[in-house]
């Protein structure tokens, strides 16, 4: 890596850390613009003012907004992103077998989705027109437009009730072989992937199509080199730009974006526990796991932007 | 109805079940006090114990408690039973009520029951099993009281309940909130030979097809909360199904105190407008009773069966509203998926007045937030109710004048009279009489529209026997787990 | 003899959406026999590379091969599987594309690229095919043979990209090599070198090989049979003598005769006293790439104190060797390159090194036609609406006034109106440097930098261009700086002109003088290797070289003259050291030079140079009839 | 003889595929027989037969009138969403290449803030803020998929923005947006559509979801996903509710994408 390519990656990556501040501000003022806080919703339908006052009061939320701020992000710098307000646990306990489930299924679908992705994605850019391609075009838009949660349904209602091949809910606590390991995590990562992989192959066709029609991949052609090596060596390097970053933005929602998976397959993950949190108001959890999410995102987006930088410092490629 | 078929056989002992209930949550808690949903319910009747269980039709039955009387229905002695040990192994005393019980009053606990609670004006041990409560007032139903699952009885000075330590059927294995409970069972358990279930496994799936779909692979062997809907093909397919006549219901708020409710008219109109066949048969596809404008389900001995049910009536409804001047006044019908079925329910109350030329615009909230910020808010909103021990509760904390949750703001002084005096009655006919009165009173006047009560519907392999149904909540009053025995246990 | 290469009554269509297909080559055949060379020849927009790509069995997005039969290497292409295809390309027959400058892919190394044909059909190891790569880049005169291979395209000039793409074909010693026009960026020394580098590579493997170009002279060096093509139909064909010494179709011959352009005919300045009024001028010009250093001038110099300076409504000419620095300098100008040293006056007003911020007149007033006419067209766009766009924007025409002039700008650079609804990617070569050209004609400039617009075009339309810029000049007064390798072009249209070399004028004369005088010796080496259009003329002349001129040295000189290695003049410690003189010469010549100006006058009996303007052609009549022969009558 | 049929152009056939769509979404309630609210009979997942043409719905609703009313709201709505999403997400990514840096570090950033902020938060404040009107969905949904649409067209404008033709344009001095408009956008029109299409897609799907939490379209009408996932219990007994309205979005999306690539894979 060239000097100035390295100072590039450096700014980028700054610049990436206003996002997160950004974001975290932004989320922390979100949620409490969002009516009601964890005392009304901890209390439910039996609150009365008085109670939720109590409550509130013995949570520290009657603090001014600003100040609650301040607490969070002093304990963010010492590594400690606080308690939950609604089971007084510390985030970090709650928020741990949660990441590493969610990092686990995102895992396991990256490994799958991407490879494939971009293997069926190059196929249909270089026999594009044929019926493969014309198969392949209307089966990802038919998964991209099929709603999750029916596409999910339908797999366990096959797969798990009537014939029986795998668990109908993904209980990670039977896994104690590779065998149980693929038979657990077959359906959500394959439903997951499914839908991650159609939308990455619709991008990585239309990109690489794109590339396809410039003289050089033309003279490639007539320099007599394979399918495979002009859309790996020659068009690839010239659309990885969008094509990293459309691999970057499908896979950015595996963390946060999957409640309906988790939903689905009783999968306790990190979608789940935000989502409960932002129904609960539970503050510190909303904060920390939004930003395990922007991490992620900001993770790979910068990265999709580090290669296209690079490649665009390279030669004048993507 | 397997279960019934099979019910001669003696219960065996052992195995392991999985039950996945309706919701599952970082709320999810061992703190009786914070207990709010059904899977709380059946979990605090896993771990715990209350001094009372209510039994199929509502009626206290001793469990902690040995005894519970009172000369003036207002000072009552509880005697504990004796030999009763928490899982620590810690023997349980008359401090130990005094703690669970008195927890609720104080605000920072936070609790559910802090409205209920506050009837209890003192809390004290009279003797090492012995605990004296006194009542702000006579009440004859403080037995029924006791039966709520929150005033089960915890050890002494616990503040963390990030563990439990009840006198329970089970001890708990594992509690991750949102994720998972288990429980072994509690050899020592006082109320032998219950359980008979060696473990238990309780998660929560929200997604309704997910959690038939469980049940249907095998993953799981009970699960609550059956959509109506599925009962058809659950049958099909050889599994049980639990229909519990529970008093919960949907209903709609009219606040009479602003908005179109102000006037009578209005009211009457709209309750005239409510198709409750259409909305049992349709909504709850028959798994409901008809709802008669008033909280008392049918199956409840106090159930006023002579008033007359409320019919469909469009013309009555249409020369009410005529009448009451506001058949378009714009005020939206609020509704949301927190309040069970209430949006479907809306859908057919919109269509009815549809048909009589009235606009009655629905706005769908979202669950999130509905209770604290919509609900009892608006002129007009969906509330859903569970059924409380006792009709005493039901009327205190739902149509009293000073009632914290008097969704229509009814204000009756001649009910609140009725309240007290009821109360204070010992002799049954009376009694009986009063809460007909009343029921008559709330179906006439409060802003209540009460299309049906719900039957719950609960679902189950079949290898799982012992389900009854219960008027006091789903899976017999949350309570499934000390009753249940697999088929195919061990003898 | 057995012919490598046998098209019969090839047919190829070009289908455009919803029109009926238009036939771009019709009925052509023609035969090569193995080792022999075969010239393209014709008209820009004939078929020339339709033809060539054909033999490859493949077509231009748009086209397709519709009828006819072509045998190539005993293998009928039209119906070979697409596998089949795969293992013939590069390998049987490689091609050497027209348009080198997009033909590179941007985002991989030259040298990746050009052993790829060699590593794909798993000719030769990485080693072997890099070394062979080297040994190429060196036979093709291009600079450091060793590192120019880890470049990247948008780093070389067009001549030296031109030159990799034949060494890209040349790699895996094919049996056939199709070249498309490959020495049309290149100046006249170095083309003489490849040219030789061709024919030996070509001559010692016994490859056969089929050679698009415009340029007679070439033809006659290196083709041994030639088809005259015009309109996509074979006008005629036979044996290269036959065909440039006695051209029997009228075109042919309307082409023969265009290669001979009069001399400019030096006329007064039409406004004003040209010595007053300068357009341009630059002075101490420096531009370059990398690094800056302490005095904030560039590490690797592409352009060293550039000074020169345009008189109104006049026309320099700008010459120099492939890689010098001259679109660099066009460049620069334009304002699409900053300079990091000097200045640039424009009408009397310092322009900004930053075209942003330039004024909306200067930019108008000042347009460039890039040597690269692929890449500054956008390609989703039609050439009529490119065009009109410049028309609107700088002269508010809209509508179907605009489309009219349009119109009227293609009809100018002899372009049919059909072109206005195409789409670049639509055109032939020559046709696009034509719509450049016409494009910038279009903004009603003072100043056209014209970087080799001619480069692909046959002579006649070349004549009849060179032509059209004259008339504009008479008529309105337009000044260009006239970039090109074409010395018959560069007396035919420029006042003066500069030799450029490696980034410094090294001369500045009249245009005129460039047959007579003293010259700088890299001068007397361009004019000496303007090819002449008769056989055999480069093998003496690479004798001739060889026997003449001293060795090139291979160290280069840390400060003195650039051309010190090759020059035959040298005199080693002084040229290679000092910092180089220039003198003026009596007619206002200034020349870069230690040498004294007398003895910079070439031996001879007149002591003029070879006169190249007034080349035998074998077999033809007399010169002078050629000269009267105007082709540029329109 | 030979008789030529011309097919009607790309854009033709986009401007007719949407036209089918939007008259089908202005005129097609007029063709339900029954209000989107009614319910018709007591058998709910009814399979199609005599009165009902395409069976009931989870209530015994009429799912042919229902699916008619919410081919109106997602076509609408999702096309307005995806317009206001892919034009501010395009024109910003294809700007940030012809604007000082500063710009794209300020833009790109809050792009990729706001991609990061969970769309249930977003939508919870919408609702909480703006109640439940049409158009503060609209502007939701388009602001939820705007910095995706951003993203994408800046990543292929990169490449284009460093090509000659646009530094020729920029030095003719033509605007900031002509050059994006006319110069880059006409360049990068086939993944820019595939992208657009994805995110129509994405729209109503994404309408389902605000939906259920009761930013969308009111009860008793409905959007296509919506109608999928209400009936979804349907699917145990391969109900017409749960199968047609999926159906229904495939067709709708699936062709709009076949057609915006048809329209992609042709130079204007
Ligand atoms: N897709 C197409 N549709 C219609 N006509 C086309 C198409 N592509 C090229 N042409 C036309 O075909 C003709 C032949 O083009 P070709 O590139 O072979 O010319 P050429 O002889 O190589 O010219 P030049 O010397 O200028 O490169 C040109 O007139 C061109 O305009
Ligand atoms: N981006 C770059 N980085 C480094 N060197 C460059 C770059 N662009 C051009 N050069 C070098 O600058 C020199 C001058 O290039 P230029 O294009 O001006 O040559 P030219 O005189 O026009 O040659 P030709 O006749 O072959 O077109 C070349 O040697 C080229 O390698
Ligand atoms: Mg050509
Ligand atoms: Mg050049």
């Amino acid at each position: 890596m060239s000097a100035g390519l390295a100072r590039l990656v450096a700014r980028r990556i700054g610049t990436a850390l206003c996002s997160l501040v950004f974001v975290v501000v932004a989320i922390f003022f979100m949620t409490a613009a969002l009516p009601g806080d964890v005392a009304d919703m901890l209390l439910g339908q039996n609150a009365t003012p008085a109670a939720a006052q109590a409550l509130r009061h013995s949570l520290h939320l009657d603090q001014p907004l600003w100040l609650r701020f301040m607490h969070w992000c002093a304990g963010m710098l010492h590594g400690d992103p606080g308690t939950s307000l609604l089971t007084g646990r510390p985030v970090s306990e709650m928020l741990a077998p949660r990441l590493y489930n969610s990092l686990l299924l995102a895992g396991a679908t990256t490994v799958v989705s991407v490879p494939l992705a971009l293997l069926l994605g190059l196929a249909c850019a270089t026999w594009r027109d044929t019926h493969f391609d014309r198969v392949m075009t209307v089966l990802t838009l038919g998964v991209v437009s099929v709603p999750a949660f029916l596409i999910a349904t339908v797999a366990v209602f096959v797969f798990a009730v009537q014939f029986r091949i795998v668990p109908a809910l993904s209980d990670i606590r039977s896994i104690h072989s590779v065998g149980q390991f693929i038979l657990t995590f077959a359906m959500p990562v394959s439903t997951l992937a499914s839908i991650t992989m159609a939308q990455m192959i619709r991008m990585i066709r239309a990109c690489m199509i794109d590339v396809f029609s410039a003289p050089y991949i033309e003279m490639a052609v007539l320099k007599g080199v394979p399918p495979i090596r002009i859309v790996l060596h020659h068009a690839l390097p010239n659309a990885i730009g969008p094509v990293a970053n459309a691999i970057a933005l499908s896979l950015s929602s595996l963390l946060g974006g999957v409640v309906v998976i988790e939903t689905i397959f009783n999968y306790p993950g990190l979608a789940q526990l935000m989502v409960d949190s932002v129904m609960l108001r539970d503050v510190p959890i909303i904060q920390s796991c939004a930003l395990l999410f922007c991490l992620t995102y900001l993770f790979l987006t910068t990265l999709a932007d580090i290669v296209a930088l690079a490649s665009v410092r390279k030669g004048r490629g993507a | 109805a397997r279960a019934q078929a099979v019910s001669g056989e003696p219960p065996r002992r052992g195995g392991h079940l999985n039950f996945a209930g309706l919701a599952a949550s970082t709320a999810d808690t061992l703190d009786p006090a914070r207990f709010a949903l059904a899977t709380d319910y059946i979990r605090g009747h896993m771990f715990y114990d209350g001094l009372v269980t209510l039994d199929a039709d509502m009626t206290p039955r001793p469990a902690l408690a040995e005894r519970i009387e009172s000369d003036d229905l207002r000072t009552w002695h509880i005697t504990l039973r004796r030999g009763v040990a928490f899982h620590d192994g810690a023997a349980l005393g008359a401090a130990d009520v005094v703690y669970s019980l008195a927890r609720h009053k104080d605000p920072a606990t936070a609790s559910q029951q802090r409205a209920v609670a506050q009837e209890m004006a003192e809390i004290k041990a009279t003797g090492p099993l012995e605990v004296q409560v006194t009542l702000n007032g006579p009440n004859v139903d403080f037995p029924s009281m006791l039966g709520l699952v929150g005033f089960c009885i915890v050890r002494e000075g616990t503040t963390d309940f990030s563990r439990e330590n009840g006198t329970g059927p089970f001890i708990c294995t594992e509690f991750s909130p949102g994720v998972r409970t288990s429980g072994r069972r509690n050899p020592d358990y006082w109320g032998g030979p219950a359980p008979w279930l060696d473990s238990v496994d309780m998660t929560g799936i929200s997604d309704d097809m997910s959690r038939h779909n469980a049940l249907l692979a095998g993953d799981v062997d009970i699960i609550a909360s059956v959509n109506p809907r599925l009962v058809r093909m659950l049958r099909g397919r050889g599994f049980g199904l639990l229909e519990s006549p529970v008093g919960t219901y949907t209903d709609l708020a009219i606040r009479l105190d602003q908005g179109p409710g102000r006037m009578q008219d209005f009211v009457t109109g709209m309750k005239y407008l409510f198709n409750r066949e259409q909305v049992r048969d349709s909504v709850f596809l028959g798994f409901a009773r008809l709802g008669n404008d008033q909280p008392i389900a049918p199956e409840n001995r106090y159930f006023a069966a002579d008033l007359p049910q409320r019919p469909f009536d469009p013309d009555r409804a249409r020369f009410h509203l005529r009448k009451s001047g506001v058949m378009d006044s714009g005020v939206p019908v609020l509704c949301s998926p927190a309040a069970l079925a209430s949006v479907d329910i809306a859908v057919v109350l919109q269509y009815a007045a549809q048909q009589i030329g009235m606009d009655l615009p629905i706005r769908r909230m979202p669950a999130d937030g509905y209770w604290t910020e919509y609900w009892m808010k608006t002129p007009m909103g969906f509330g859903n109710t569970n059924p409380r021990p006792s009709l005493d509760m039901t009327f205190a904390l739902n149509f009293a004048s000073s009632a914290p949750w008097n969704e229509s703001r009814w204000h009756d002084p001649r009910f609140d009279q009725l309240l007290l005096d009821a109360r204070s009655q010992r002799n049954e006919t009376v009694r009986r009489q009063i809460y007909h009165d009343m029921q008559v009173m709330i179906h006439e006047g409060a802003g209540i529209c009460l299309p049906a009560f719900t039957t719950s519907l609960d679902a189950f392999s079949p290898r799982v026997r012992g389900l009854r149904p219960s008027q006091a909540g789903q899976l017999m009053g949350y309570d499934f787990l000390s009753h249940v025995w697999l088929a195919d246990g061990a003898a | 003899m057995t012919h490598m290469i046998s098209v019969s009554n090839l047919e190829i269509v070009g289908r455009r959406r919803h029109g009926p297909a238009v036939p771009i080559v019709r009925d052509v055949s023609l035969d090569v026999a193995e080792g022999q060379m075969l010239a393209l020849i014709g008209e820009s927009g004939s078929g020339k590379t339709t033809i060539a790509l054909s033999l490859l069995g493949h077509a231009r997005a748009g086209c397709a091969i519709s009828g006819g039969r072509i045998m190539v290497a005993g293998h009928d292409v039209t119906t070979m599987t697409a596998g089949e295809l795969r293992a013939f390309r590069g390998r049987t027959i490689s091609y050497v594309a027209q348009n080198a400058g997009t033909a590179f892919n941007p985002a991989l190394s030259l040298g990746q690229q050009v052993i790829e044909p060699a590593r794909v059909h798993w000719s030769m190891t990485r080693a072997q095919a890099e070394h062979k790569m080297i040994d190429l880049f060196r036979a093709l005169a291009l600079p450091d043979p060793e590192t120019i291979g880890a470049r990247y395209p948008h780093q070389l000039s067009g001549g030296q990209l031109q030159r990799l793409m034949a060494a890209m074909a040349l790699v895996t010693d094919p049996e056939i090599v199709v070249f498309d026009e490959p020495t049309t960026a290149l100046d006249v020394t170095t083309q003489i070198e490849v040219l030789a580098a061709f024919r030996s590579v070509l001559a010692d493997r016994g490859i056969t090989g089929v050679y698009v170009t415009h340029d007679l002279a070439v033809v006659a060096q290196i083709a041994d049979h030639a088809v005259v093509l015009r309109h996509g139909q074979v006008r005629e064909s036979g044996p290269v003598a036959e065909i440039l010494g006695n051209p029997r179709d009228d075109y042919t011959r309307e082409l023969v005769a265009a290669c001979r352009i009069p001399p400019r005919t030096t006329f007064p300045a039409p406004v004003l006293d040209r010595a007053v009024e300068t357009v341009l001028d630059l002075s101490g010009v420096i531009v370059g790439y990398g690094r800056l250093d302490a005095a904030g001038l560039p590490e690797r110099r592409i352009l060293d104190e550039v000074s020169l300076s345009v008189p109104r409504g006049s026309t320099l000419g700008i010459i120099g060797e492939s890689g010098c620095g001259k679109s660099t300098l066009a460049r620069t100008i334009s304002g699409l390159q900053p300079w990091a040293a000097g200045q640039v006056t424009f009408r009397g007003e310092a322009l900004a090194p930053d075209i942003a911020r330039r004024t909306r007149e200067q930019r108008r007033r000042l347009q460039i036609v890039a040597q690269n006419a692929d890449m500054v067209l956008n390609p989703a766009w039609r050439i009529g609406a490119s065009i009109e766009r410049v028309l609107t924007f700088f002269r508010g025409l809209k509508g179907a006034e605009a489309r009219n002039e349009a119109a009227r700008l293609l009809d100018m650079v002899r372009l049919p109106h059909a072109l206005l609804d195409r789409l670049p990617g639509e055109l032939s070569g020559g046709q696009k440097q034509r719509i450049n050209f016409a494009r910038a004609l279009a903004a009603r400039p003072d100043l056209v930098l014209c970087d080799e617009i001619t480069a692909a075009l046959d002579p006649v339309v070349a004549a009849a261009i060179l032509e059209l810029m004259a008339e504009l000049q008479r008529e309105l007064g337009i000044s260009y700086i006239f970039i090109t390798h074409d010395l018959h072009a560069v007396r035919a249209v420029c006042d003066d002109v500069a030799v450029l070399y490696g980034g410094k004028v090294v001369e500045h004369n009249s245009s005129q003088s460039l047959t007579t005088g003293a010259h700088h010796p890299y001068t007397r080496l361009l004019v000496s290797s303007v090819p002449e259009m008769r056989a055999g003329w480069l093998t003496e002349a690479m004798t001739a070289r060889q026997a003449g001129r001293p060795e090139p040295l291979q160290v280069a000189p840390q400060g003195g003259c650039r051309f010190f290695p090759r020059c035959d003049v040298r005199m080693p410690g002084t040229c290679d050291h000092n910092p180089v003189p220039v003198q003026i010469l009596p007619g206002g010549a200034r020349i870069a030079c230690f040498t004294n100006a007398a003895a910079l006058v070439p031996d001879g009996d007149d002591g003029s140079c070879p006169d190249f303007h007034n080349r035998p052609i074998s077999g033809t009549d007399s010169p002078e009839e050629v000269r009267h022969d105007d082709p540029a009558s329109f | 003889m030979k008789v030529r049929v011309s097919l009607p152009s790309a854009t033709q056939r986009v401007g007719m595929l949407f036209g089918f769509w939007l008259v089908l979404a202005m005129f097609g309630p007029l063709l339900a027989p029954y209000a989107p609210g009614q319910i018709i009979d007591t058998q709910v997942f009814a399979p199609i037969s005599h009165q009902h043409w395409l069976g009931t719905d989870y209530l015994g609703r009429d799912l042919g009138s229902r699916l008619l009313y919410a081919v109106r709201y997602t076509v609408l709505i999702c096309t307005l969403s995806t317009a206001f999403s892919c034009g501010c997400g395009i024109l910003l990514g294809v700007a940030t290449t012809a604007t000082p840096a500063w710009v794209e570090q300020v833009a790109g950033r809050l792009m990729d803030g706001i991609l990061s902020i969970p769309s249930l938060l977003c939508a919870l404040l919408v609702i909480a803020a703006f109640g439940d009107s049409l158009m503060a969905l609209v502007l939701t949904m388009g602001v939820i998929y705007t910095p995706g649409a951003y993203r994408t067209s800046r990543a292929l404008a990169l490449r284009i923005a460093r090509m000659d033709y646009i530094t020729v344009a920029m030095a003719r001095g033509e605007g900031r947006l002509f050059i994006i408009w006319r110069e880059i956008l006409p360049n990068m029109r086939g993944p820019l559509l595939a992208d657009v299409g994805l995110r129509f897609i994405y729209a109503v799907l994404l309408l389902s979801n605000l939906s259920f939490l009761g930013l969308g379209v009111q009860p008793p009408l409905v959007d296509l996903g919506s109608l999928v996932r209400e009936n979804v219990l349907g699917l145990v007994y391969g109900a017409v509710a749960v199968v047609l309205p999926t159906i229904v979005i495939a067709v709708l999306t699936v062709g709009i994408n076949l057609v915006l690539d048809a329209t992609a894979g042709r130079r204007s």
